[in-house]
């Protein structure tokens, strides 16, 4: 393991940050061509790991703890988030027999 | 931190005694707690303090804190006959709402990215559950979802951009990352910029501005109106206050860099906030577009950074707050007897409850930023930070604005005053009157005397 | 007493009358009012008449008295004060003189008229006004006087208000009175500009040391006629004044005949010495004088309504008058000025009798025959009419030949048109009193019986007046006449210095032949037609040769007016209102109303309800950031 | 100092007790304005007549942004404080007839307003006039809108919108000489000293000129007017006409010439341009309307323009002439819109042609309307001559071919101003006018006074001349020192 | 060599991301993303970031997917009935989402920033540092996250729960 790690050393810092834009755009892609909310819910998260990723290499570019730290936190977040987005579906659910998102256009104008 | 320890405290209470089918004694609870905090507010001031090198609470932090709890403290007192008919799950309601505000109090004293992130992360989910609370209501799940999907989807790019910071300058702390602006004028790395841009994004949705605005009318309209009141007045004044600490603070030697950006966006919440609120037949509706506008207003104090900035904001948010707190509550009082929220339903309200129609009036000229009421002075202090910079064109579109803005919030005075309607006599609460009356109160007195604020941070 | 501390009584006593007449004319018995409306002007003249004396056992000839600072702006100060020369003295004289036989007169004349104290009430207010006038020691008050006279003349021709026809003569008088004081105004304030003041005593002396032909004074003095045009009734601004013929006709007596319409021409002598100095205005004047004067001649020749005729030669008049001015005849104008009225207010106020005998029928085709039941009325009308047509010795005569012999000497041409018009005066006027006074009566017999000479209250002033017709010529006999030309010396006095008469004593007789014969070829020319012929003028609808027809329409000169200036204005008016108003300007603020309600309307259309959409925007917005993140850096 | 104070808020206290008398609100706002009224014919009696500004008040206010409440009178705020003063009692006494629903609101409402135009035309503070000139204007538009006629809703919302367009580009101008002045505060004197340079007064003249030539109006400014004339309830015609609009001719004379001479002199000419313009299109405009009020409308509209004009000759004739033409011009068109509200309460018809005949039913209506109307159409000897005279005599000094032009206001005022005379009260009476009821009591009082005026102060013009003699002079001597240190 | 390692592994990331927005059947996307996240995983154990690598396994993949897939079973959303946006809106979403991407790379200048990734304290990631770092400077945020964590879990449940006033 460690011996891997240390081979990982060749990585330049900005293939990490392409990589991760690349996962976020692609979440963003999902969120925009889907119309279930959970697929879209899950494209979010797709965009938070994206996040999480980069700030983990900046961490360990900088060799700092903290961007690790905050990763920790996302994904708390992410464990709220989710908690909370799957009940509001469910709800929604209940309600339109329905989580296509095309079905909440009574707000508008 | 007591403040925060304080309203969390409360919160548990109040939960527990919703556990224990104690309904009467929520309110109180509550009342007391908020007192007691807004009590930590006051008495931590000039104090200037840095807890565990995350949050300062220096007069700018409890100014905003102040507001953010006395606003939360009428919008309790608006709960009177609200919830009680509709659900008796009134303790958790209650509970968000002050974790929201616990929330809120982070946002507005952090010194550290990640009590920002912590802070907004809990007011937004809060808001994505209290948007709901009206479970069988579509217009209530569909603002709720709507709130959270999109609320998700930005978050991502403000962490995105914090991302890039750290990346950047290695630090979540805000003294930190300004040092490391100062220090490296000449070599800000490349991923700074985008970084800060993201990061205005992300806090441009959750203060409403244009482009990123598009959930405010939906999420507004439907959510239960007490949250309406709560999410465009008290959040609002938050997510400003945030805005301005990392902006105004941290990123002011960028400032020749986000400043054009921000113009632009500026430029479109004006216009789009004013002129779709025109044609709104809905006054719930009408004020969240009303609501996009201030934002476009009180973004004009980072347009041009002085001294004064923060303050600028603090006295157009009380002005906005208070304002939008009447005019809220007069709506529920409305729909609570009409059922209906449009324009119409305010025909004639003035024959027959002139208190009500009276406080409404002043809080649309308030809105509307006439002289003699709060409003104006918000107004005024912000053309005249722009001014200082001789942003005149600016300041001419800001005008023309304001004169549609003068269109539709006169709308619901000449529904009140002059259209003949069906003559509904309200039943206005105890409470209602107090929230009302000490609004007005502080409208008025800000209006005609805002020596008392202005040198308040 | 002196002067000053009589002169403020003069103007001071008729206001009084307008107050007690005008508060009490419901309260007061018509009899009192009578006696305070005629006895304040019986006062004032017994007071003028002591000035008018004490004047002449006066070395200072001119006495200014200063009564209070009115307006003070600036370097502007306008005093109200009065001036008594020898000038205002005969003016007031007149005045106060003719104005008092005309207030007894109108006791009998308006006695059945409901409106009888605010008749009288007006007609005080009149006399104080054109004392004003008159005395005003600067064009200031003098324009007070000015606008006031034109207030009163609008208030008695629109007497009779109920009938909307006199009302809008009435509105017309004053409208058109209006156009020549906005001339006579800006005359004043080029004079000030000039001068520095408003004020004759310090303007006169100023001009006294100029050369003739300065430009600004020729402005000034060209703004100024075109004030008395409009006041005293010539072309372009002459037709107010038949139409003013709707008063009751005491007031065209005294107003629009002896008094008010001669203010131009006082106006215009008071200012003699501008106006010698503007010779091209002079020039001007006199085209305008002679024009007028054949103009309204002409007109007169076939009007049927008695007081038309009289009407039109009032204006035919008054152009001899601006003909006398203009050629440089300022005593001859002012001579004529004092003759005419004597003459013209005995006309007018014999017309009145009939009319009054007539009950208020004013067409002269239906009258005929009133010789024998108006004796006195015909009598002194006789006299009238012989004087206006210069026939000698009465008083038209002197009058109309000196100003004709100015003439001459200025330009035959001129005189010319003066024989013509002096010809032309004759004929009609002599064919008015041969309709009117010979032949059968034309009116119905139950009509006849009930037409009876006028009570003595009419007479009296009628006789008077006609005396002084007779006679008036005296006070300015020519030196041809072996007399002393009292008028003009004394005139002198107050600056009005008129040029000399530099023709031979034949020459003099020769012009004065010439129009002697002219009015009794005239004289003899209506008798054959009217008396011997008994020719009737033929009714309104009746087909006319194309002269007379011109003649009877007023050479359609309201029709003219009408078609170029009212019916364009209002066109403008509506055209103002309804497009560029209503349309355009109102219609650019509404339009941004308008078009922000409609950006209104489309832009909420964004707000589709979507979220995919808004999403879509925002990344939109995100995208757009970032591209100018990526230019910044 | 006390009086001034007493004076600005004296309608303030009084419209707060009106607010809440209920039915006795209509004598204790006589009373309350005809105290006021006495107390400025106190202050009247008490001035001195030079230059100097008395009775100052200057307290602090919001200091932090150099505000001050810094309020007083020279001889320029005397006459329009005076005209204010008594034409409030006059429009309250006139409004004695009619039975308006909420008149404790009515009543408090005019007064508030009081306070608002006694605030503009005292303030020395530039931001104190701002908030004035709001507080003027938010109670009109109450009384406007909500004891108005048809379509009031409309008509005042385009007024109000229209108004306030205007006076937020004057409070950018203000912002801007609050910027420009080292002494960041907004006294008056302070702006009077600037040094600007010939664009910064273009732009300024321009953000001001707006806001005033909106209020007053000038062509083409002025279309909210008429409509707003035709509908308001004839009270608050009364305060538009009377009073407000001399706010904004207050506003050219006391804020405009002194600070931006130099603007003032690089755009006079069209400024002159566009009042002359407005005279003769709004006159021409008169003349064929068919509501009575909307014709008086647009006569003021003409009558605004040559008051404007001769404030932009920049003599003192002009500007003396604008004085006492705005306290004129607030007493006749007062008497005008008295006059037609009589009539319209009787016969409920504004329409010239239904209407005619009037004098011979009502002989005393029939006088007192006359000397009105002779008072606008500037008659000497009534109060409108003395006002348009000197303004005449202003616009001539300035060039002859305008004066003319600007003349041709005493011929076309006649006209349209006979006319309706005319054709409302000559005539043969018809079934409208037959039972016409002559003036009594209040409305005989009212007529009265206003007749009165119109003779005293057209023979006795003096003392309103020698109130605002000396500060006329002095501030023009201020513009032409300014102007000559410029060059 | 082994950098070849994480750029297959990214290349997988890519990948499955691809996979799970475009995936018809959300639950085939929801397997997808725990593909994603597992690759993730992987990323994180190169780092060296020992504690993330077990955390991500432990809650992304082990309770949120579960979590996710669970709602859609519970839903009964396992059909491909979704009905798809048009075409268009696929097609301008993934330009959108193109222009994203150039410009935010665009943005970051990225190529710039070439410094290659050298882990400088072996121990950085592991459970000890990370302890240390969140009981030490981060206490605040992670006691307040608690507050979140109840927030979401009080609103979780007052969602989720029938409300018998209401009904």
């Amino acid at each position: 393991m460690e011996n891997l790690t240390t081979q990982m050393a060749g990585v330049p810092l900005n293939h990490y940050i392409y990589l991760c834009a690349i996962i976020f755009t692609i979440g963003v892609i999902g969120v925009l061509t889907r119309r279930n909310a959970i697929v879209i819910f899950m494209s979010v998260e797709l965009m938070l790991n994206a996040v999480n990723l980069l700030l983990t290499a900046f961490s360990v570019h900088s060799n700092d703890p903290s961007g690790q730290v905050f990763v920790f936190f996302i994904m708390a977040l992410a464990a709220a988030e989710v908690a909370v987005g799957l009940a509001i579906i469910v709800m929604v659910y209940r309600n339109t027999k329905s989580i296509d998102i095309n079905v909440l256009n009574r707000l508008k104008w | 931190m007591n403040i925060i320890i304080t309203i969390s405290i409360t919160a548990f209470i109040v939960l527990y005694a919703g556990l224990f089918k104690a309904k009467k004694a929520l309110l109180p609870l509550t009342v007391v707690g908020l007192l007691t905090a807004l009590g930590f507010t006051i008495g931590a001031w000039n104090g200037n303090a840095v807890h565990f090198g995350m949050m300062q609470t220096d007069n700018f932090a409890l100014a905003f804190s102040g507001i953010c709890i006395i606003g939360t403290l009428l919008i309790f007192l608006l709960t009177q006959n609200y919830f009680h008919a509709k659900s008796d799950n009134v303790a958790e309601y209650f509970t968000l709402i002050l974790f929201a505000l616990a929330g809120m109090i982070m946002m507005v004293s952090y010194k550290n990215m990640a009590m920002l992130f912590v802070g907004l992360e809990i007011m937004s989910v809060s808001l994505y559950i209290l948007a709901g609370i009206r479970k069988r209501d579509f217009a209530s799940n569909e603002a709720s979802l709507k709130y959270f999907l999109m609320g998700a989807f930005s978050t991502g790019f403000l962490l995105f951009g914090i991302t890039l910071i750290y990346g950047a300058t290695g630090s979540f702390d805000l003294d930190k990352i300004q040092a490391y602006l100062v220090d490296n004028s000449k070599a800000i790395s490349p991923i700074f910029y985008p970084g800060v841009i993201l990061m205005m994004i992300g806090l441009c949705f959750k203060v409403g501005a244009a482009p990123f605005h598009f959930w405010t009318p939906d999420v507004y309209e439907g959510s239960p109106t007490l949250i309406t009141t709560f999410m465009s007045t008290v959040v609002k004044t938050a997510g400003f206050a945030a805005f301005l600490r990392l902006f105004a603070g941290s990123f002011a030697p960028l400032h020749d860099f986000w400043v054009v950006p921000l113009m632009v966006i500026v430029c479109l919440t004006l216009f789009i906030g004013n002129v779709t609120a025109l044609f709104q037949k809905n006054f719930k509706r009408m004020l969240a577009y009303s609501s996009i506008s201030h934002a476009g207003y009180l973004l004009f104090s980072l347009i041009v950074l002085s001294a004064k900035s923060e303050n600028n904001v603090l006295v157009y948010a009380a002005a906005y707050t208070f304002a939008s707190i009447i005019a809220f509550a007069v709506l529920i009082l409305v729909k609570q007897k009409t059922g209906s929220d449009s324009f119409e339903s305010f025909n004639g309200l003035g024959k027959k409850n002139p208190l009500v129609a009276l406080s409404l009036t002043v809080a649309m000229l308030s809105l509307a930023g006439i002289p003699l009421t709060a409003g104006f002075i918000g107004k005024y202090l912000m053309f005249l930070n722009v001014m200082g910079e001789y942003q005149t064109l600016l300041v001419a579109f800001a005008i023309l604005n304001a004169l549609v803005g003068f269109y539709y919030y006169f709308k619901v005075i000449v529904a009140m005053w002059f259209k003949d309607g069906a003559e509904i006599e309200l039943s206005t609460p105890g409470q209602y009157k107090v929230v009302l009356l000490v609004s007005v109160a502080i409208t008025l007195i800000l209006g005609i005397y805002p020596a008392i604020i202005l040198n308040l941070i | 007493m002196t002067i000053e501390q009589l002169i403020w009584l003069v103007p001071l006593l008729p206001f009084l009358g307008f107050v007690i007449n005008g508060l009490g004319r419901n309260s007061l018995s018509k009899g009192l009012v009578g006696i305070i409306g005629s006895g304040v002007i019986l006062a004032s003249f017994i007071i003028s008449v002591v000035i008018f004396f004490s004047l002449q056992g006066d070395t200072q000839k001119s006495h200014e008295v200063f009564l209070f600072d009115w307006i003070s702006a600036g370097t502007l100060h306008i005093p109200l004060s009065f001036l008594v020369d020898p000038l205002s003295s005969i003016m007031l004289l007149i005045i106060t003189g003719i104005g008092f036989l005309i207030h007894l007169y109108s006791t009998s004349y308006m006695h059945d008229d409901e409106g009888f104290g605010k008749f009288f009430s007006y007609l005080n207010l009149f006399v104080f006004f054109m004392l004003l006038l008159v005395l005003g020691s600067n064009y200031i008050v003098m324009f007070i006087g000015w606008e006031g006279v034109g207030l009163c003349s609008y208030l008695l021709i629109g007497f009779w208000y109920t009938n909307s026809a006199y009302a809008s003569a009435a509105k017309k008088a004053f409208v058109m009175n209006r156009i020549g004081d906005l001339g006579f105004l800006l005359g004043v304030f080029l004079m000030f500009n000039f001068f520095g003041s408003v004020e004759f005593s310090k303007i006169f002396p100023q001009a006294a040391n100029m050369l003739p032909g300065n430009n600004t004074l020729i402005l000034i003095t060209i703004l100024l006629f075109i004030g008395a045009c409009g006041k005293s009734a010539q072309l372009p601004l002459f037709t107010w004044l038949p139409d003013a013929m709707a008063g009751p006709t005491p007031v065209s007596a005294l107003i629009h005949a002896a008094t008010m319409v001669t203010a131009g021409i006082y106006m215009i002598a008071r200012s003699s010495v501008l106006f010698d100095l503007a010779p091209f205005t002079q020039h001007i004047i006199a085209i305008v004088g002679a024009a007028t004067a054949l103009v309204a001649a002409i007109i007169a020749l076939t009007q049927t309504d008695i007081k038309k005729v009289l009407a039109y030669s009032t204006v035919s008049q008054l152009g001899y008058m601006f003909l006398g001015l203009g050629v440089g005849a300022y005593t001859g104008s002012f001579f004529h000025v004092l003759t005419h009225a004597f003459f013209k207010a005995l006309l007018f106020l014999g017309a009145g009798s009939v009319i009054h005998a007539m009950h208020h029928e004013q067409d002269m085709r239906h009258m005929g025959g009133l010789r024998k039941k108006l004796p006195v009325t015909f009598l002194t009308m006789m006299i009238g009419t012989i004087a206006i047509a210069g026939l000698p010795p009465f008083s038209g005569f002197f009058s109309k030949d000196e100003i004709l012999a100015h003439a001459f000497q200025y330009s035959p041409v001129l005189w010319g048109i003066g024989v013509i018009t002096a010809f032309l005066t004759a004929f009609y006027m002599f064919r008015m009193m041969f309709l009117t006074f010979s032949g059968k009566y034309r009116g119905t017999h139950h009509e006849e019986s009930h037409v009876h000479e006028s009570p003595a209250a009419m007479t009296t002033p009628l006789i008077v007046l006609a005396v002084l017709a007779a006679i008036g010529g005296i006070i300015n006999l020519p030196h041809v006449f072996g007399g002393n030309e009292w008028l003009a010396h004394w005139l002198s006095g107050a600056g009005v210095a008129q040029h000399e008469l530099d023709l031979s004593h034949s020459t003099e007789y020769a012009l004065m032949g010439t129009s002697v014969v002219a009015a009794i070829i005239a004289l003899l020319y209506a008798y054959t037609r009217y008396v011997k012929g008994a020719r009737v003028p033929v009714a309104d609808e009746a087909p006319r040769s194309a002269l007379a027809k011109l003649s009877y329409h007023k050479f359609y000169l309201d029709e003219i007016y009408d078609f170029i200036i009212t019916k364009p204005l209002d066109a403008f008016s509506r055209f103002f209102y309804r497009v560029i108003d209503t349309k355009f300007i109102d219609g650019i603020v509404n339009g941004l109303g308008w078009s922000t309600n409609e950006a209104s309307k489309g832009i909420r259309l964004l707000q589709s309800g979507n979220v995919g959409f808004y999403i879509f925007m925002m990344v939109f917005g995100i995208v757009a950031l970032l591209l100018y993140t990526f230019l910044y850096i | 100092m006390e009086q001034l104070l007493l004076l600005i808020f004296l309608p303030l206290a009084g419209a707060i007790i009106t607010a809440f008398a209920g039915k006795s609100a209509k004598i204790i706002s006589t009373v309350i304005s005809v105290a006021s009224l006495v107390l400025a014919l106190f202050i009247a009696g008490n001035f001195i007549p030079d230059a100097s500004t008395q009775f100052e008040a200057n307290l602090p206010w919001i200091a932090d942004l150099g505000i001050r409440f810094h309020a007083g009178i020279d001889g320029i705020s005397m006459l329009v404080v005076l005209l204010t003063n008594l034409l409030i009692p006059i429009i309250i006494l006139s409004s004695y007839k009619h039975d308006y629903k909420n008149p404790a609101a009515f009543y408090a409402l005019i007064l508030f307003m009081q306070t608002g135009l006694l605030l503009v035309f005292t303030a020395m503070d530039a931001f104190l006039f701002y908030i004035g000139w709001e507080a003027a204007l938010i109670p009109i538009y109450f009384i406007c809108a909500f004891w108005g006629g048809k379509d009031r809703i409309r008509i005042n919302m385009k007024f109000f919108v229209y108004t306030i367009a205007g006076s937020l580009f004057m409070l950018m101008g203000i912002i801007y000489l609050y910027l420009q002045n080292p002494a960041d505060n907004f006294d008056i004197q302070a702006f009077y000293a600037l040094n600007l340079d010939s664009a910064q007064q273009g732009w300024i003249f321009w953000a001001f000129f707006i806001a005033f030539a909106i209020k007053m109006p000038i062509f083409p400014f002025h279309t909210w007017q008429p409509d707003t004339y035709t509908t308001a309830p004839t009270q608050g015609t009364m305060l538009l006409s009377g009073i407000m609009l001399k706010m904004g001719i207050y506003g050219v004379i006391r804020w405009l010439l002194p600070i931006v001479p130099t603007g003032v002199q690089d755009w006079s000419g069209l400024a002159m341009v566009l009042s002359i313009i407005g005279i003769v299109y709004a006159s021409l405009i008169a003349f064929t309307q068919k509501d009575t009020k909307r014709l008086v409308a647009y006569s003021s509209i003409a009558h605004v323009g040559l008051i404007s004009a001769g404030i932009f000759a920049l003599n003192q004739q002009g500007m003396q002439g604008a004085m006492v033409q705005m306290l004129s011009h607030g007493i006749n068109v007062v008497g005008l819109f008295f006059v037609l509200d009589i009539i319209f309460s009787r016969t409920k018809t504004n329409k010239i042609e239904e209407l005619g005949g009037i004098a011979k039913a009502a002989p005393q209506l029939a006088i007192v309307f006359l000397i009105i109307v002779l008072g606008t159409v500037a008659l000497p000897g009534t109060n409108g001559f003395i006002g348009e005279f000197l303004l005449l005599m202003g616009v001539y000094n300035y060039g002859i071919w305008t004066a003319a032009i600007a003349g041709l206001t005493i011929i076309f005022g006649a006209v349209y101003m006979l006319r309706m005379y005319q054709n409302v009260m000559l005539g043969q009476t018809n079934t409208l006018t037959i039972n016409f009821k002559d003036i009594q009591g209040t409305e005989k009082l009212v007529l009265y006074i206003i007749c009165a005026l119109i003779i005293i102060l057209g023979v006795y013009p003096k003392p309103l001349l020698h109130i605002t003699e000396a500060s006329v002079q002095h501030l023009l001597e201020q513009v032409n020192q300014k102007l000559t240190s410029v060059k | 060599m082994s950098t070849q390692v994480f750029y297959f592994v990214a290349t997988l990331s890519i990948i499955f991301s691809l996979m799970v927005i475009f995936a018809k059947n959300p639950i085939h996307s929801v397997l997808y993303l725990i593909l994603t996240f597992f690759t993730f995983t992987v990323h994180y154990v190169l780092l060296n970031a020992q504690f993330l690598a077990v955390v991500n396994f432990i809650v992304y993949m082990g309770a949120i997917m579960v979590l996710f897939l669970f709602v859609l079973m519970l839903l009964n959303l396992n059909n491909e009935t979704e009905p798809s946006k048009s075409p268009l809106i696929k097609i301008v979403g993934v330009i959108a989402g193109c222009c994203l991407v150039v410009t935010l790379v665009g943005s970051f200048k990225a190529a710039s920033i070439n410094s290659p990734l050298i882990l400088k304290n072996q121990g950085l990631g592991l459970v000890e540092n990370l302890g240390k770092e969140l009981f030490g400077p981060f206490l605040l945020p992670f006691e307040l996250s608690s507050l979140l964590l109840l927030a979401a879990m009080v609103g979780a449940v007052l969602l989720s729960k029938k409300d018998e006033v209401e009904a």
